[in-house]
């Protein structure tokens, strides 16, 4: 996440200095605060952390930018963290004081483990940036002997889900065929009755060869009905549907 | 630059050009170097590199120069290259292996079907590789073969068995966008 | 064989290999010597190879050796082969790889409990830059799928194997201290 923070020291007099802050996440952020206010990591003031910790995050908020919801669960955390603080600790318990455990000491751990992990990235980073200036030798004839892609489990997946994907396509492509034929389905039943007066419309079918081919076809009867070029009849409950031609002249319109 | 300084520059070009490199190229690429300079540079490497007692050497072919190996070594290398690893796939391979994984047991057509291509020579590399055997015929019309991973696919894949074979739901946030 | 004719067979099969080579591919191909004898060959062979002053050496990667050029000279070697370094990655991937590398095999949901974040980009870049792989599932609920490492992820970081990462408790005393 990027966040525009204020220039922390004197804000109160000077305008805002805006500048762009990188935080991965709560612990980034948290990271940030205590070496900004310079706080002993191993003890850190908990109510002041959690204090700056809302401005930040109620600064998102106002800036409307998009962030991760474990920032929110990491203020919950800290307010739960400092209310322990608060409150009293018995005098029982005062005895025992070295077996009372820090309410922050959890905290504490995750920051400093993700500490660790922040410099061990910048080691990978300066190696990785000594490797980017060795170079191998050009491939080699022999080298054809094994044309070969490194393979894992997650180049399977990926194989097979872009094969599915390239699959989906093709068959909306071919529903996207079958409608420009809605056009010449229709032509094709004009053309029926030249020679015919009635047609079951269940013949009509017989001719699909895939189910898109057959709501085309219901289309095109619809269609036809609707224009009174041919008629729809069915002479009992349930029994056969016939089409029957009603407008006389549509012969001459196709022929034109 | 010294001369000493020169020559490592000009090997590693040698090294990593995919084609015989020629001076002119070299200039190109050392251009701080009068072109005289670097020829003479050129020559004593070649010198050297080749003076070695080593496998490998410098030679000069079609108008450029390239780093081989001698010919002497040749049987040795030859017995390398047959026994070379081949746990790698190419693209075909690797997409018809995935369609047999998940829909396991599958058929020819089948596979056909889904990638719409015919995939038989793939299907001779997995069989070659022992990464798929066949699983019984199908009931249909020609009784074709089925076919299925084996265990070697397995091991090669790093998986205890078929069901830590990861599904697309496992990658679908990674896949995606 | 003498050891001064081993030695040159080792490092032209070192540069026929494509990939880092093994020892015991080597003694496959040396297969009339000692592994003992072709050991202690290659090591002096090492030696001597890198011991030249040249643009040139040998190294141990990825549990294999392989000759490449020296990072000194890098900047000639992109003047010639007008290549640009690759994108890097971002320190974002770094970490979370990092925490991969450190805590392998681990889940994504093991990870974002580390990184306080979700990491799901990241890994998505480092499945398809090849630096991890998929280590099977966890035996908990859910069976989520593990990560580790890859063989690239060694060769990219110039790492012999993983035990050459420095201790992750190091990293701790460069913080107290």
């Amino acid at each position: 996440m990027s966040v525009l923070t204020e220039n922390s020291s004197n804000s109160a007099k000077a305008p805002y200095q805006i500048k762009l802050e990188i935080f991965e996440g709560p612990l980034d952020l948290l990271l940030y605060l205590i070496k900004k206010e310079e706080i002993d990591i191993y003890d850190i003031p908990i109510a002041h952390i959690t204090e700056e910790y809302l401005k930040y995050v109620q600064l998102m908020q106002e800036l409307d930018i998009d962030f991760a919801s474990e920032f929110l669960v990491m203020a919950a955390t800290l307010i739960h963290i400092k209310s322990k603080m608060l409150l009293p600790v018995s005098t029982t318990e005062l005895n025992e004081l070295e077996n009372v455990e820090d309410p922050r000491n959890e905290l504490v751990n995750l920051l400093l483990e993700h500490k660790k992990f922040k410099s061990a990235a910048e080691m990978l980073w300066s190696r990785a940036e000594v490797e980017q200036g060795v170079f191998t030798r050009a491939p080699l004839e022999s080298d054809k002997e094994n044309p070969e892609v490194a393979a894992t489990v997650f180049d399977l997946v990926a194989a097979f889900k872009s094969l599915l994907d390239k699959r989906k396509e093709q068959l909306q492509v071919e529903i996207a065929n079958d409608k420009i034929t809605l056009t010449q389905k229709i032509n094709e039943i004009k053309n029926l009755f030249k020679t015919e007066n009635k047609i079951s419309v269940s013949k009509l079918f017989l001719k699909a060869s895939s189910k898109a081919e057959m709501v085309i076809i219901f289309l095109a009867v619809l269609e036809l009905t609707k224009e009174s070029i041919i008629g729809l009849l069915q002479t009992e409950t349930f029994g056969e549907i016939i089409a029957i031609k009603i407008h006389d002249t549509f012969t001459n319109k196709a022929n034109n | 630059m010294t001369r000493s300084q020169i020559k490592p520059i000009i090997e590693a070009l040698i090294f990593v050009a995919d084609q015989p490199i020629q001076l002119k190229e070299i200039c190109q690429a050392i251009s701080e170097e009068e072109p005289q300079e670097i020829q003479e540079a050129l020559l004593e490497l070649v010198k050297d590199f080749n003076g070695r007692e080593s496998g490998l050497e410098i030679r000069e072919i079609s108008g450029g120069w390239r780093i081989s190996t001698r010919p002497f070594y040749h049987e040795h290398i030859r017995r390398y290259l047959k026994t070379k690893p081949s746990a790698k796939l190419s693209l075909a391979s690797l997409e018809t292996l995935a369609v047999i994984a998940y829909k396991q047991p599958i058929t020819i057509p089948e596979i056909l079907e889904i990638r719409g291509v015919s995939s038989s020579s793939a299907i001779k590399t997995l069989l070659e590789r022992r990464l798929i055997v066949p699983k019984g015929r199908k009931d249909c019309v020609g009784r074709p073969i089925m076919y299925g991973t084996s265990k070697e696919f397995l091991i090669q894949f790093g998986l205890k068995d078929l069901s830590e074979l990861p599904n697309i739901e496992d990658f679908e946030e990674l896949l995606t966008n």
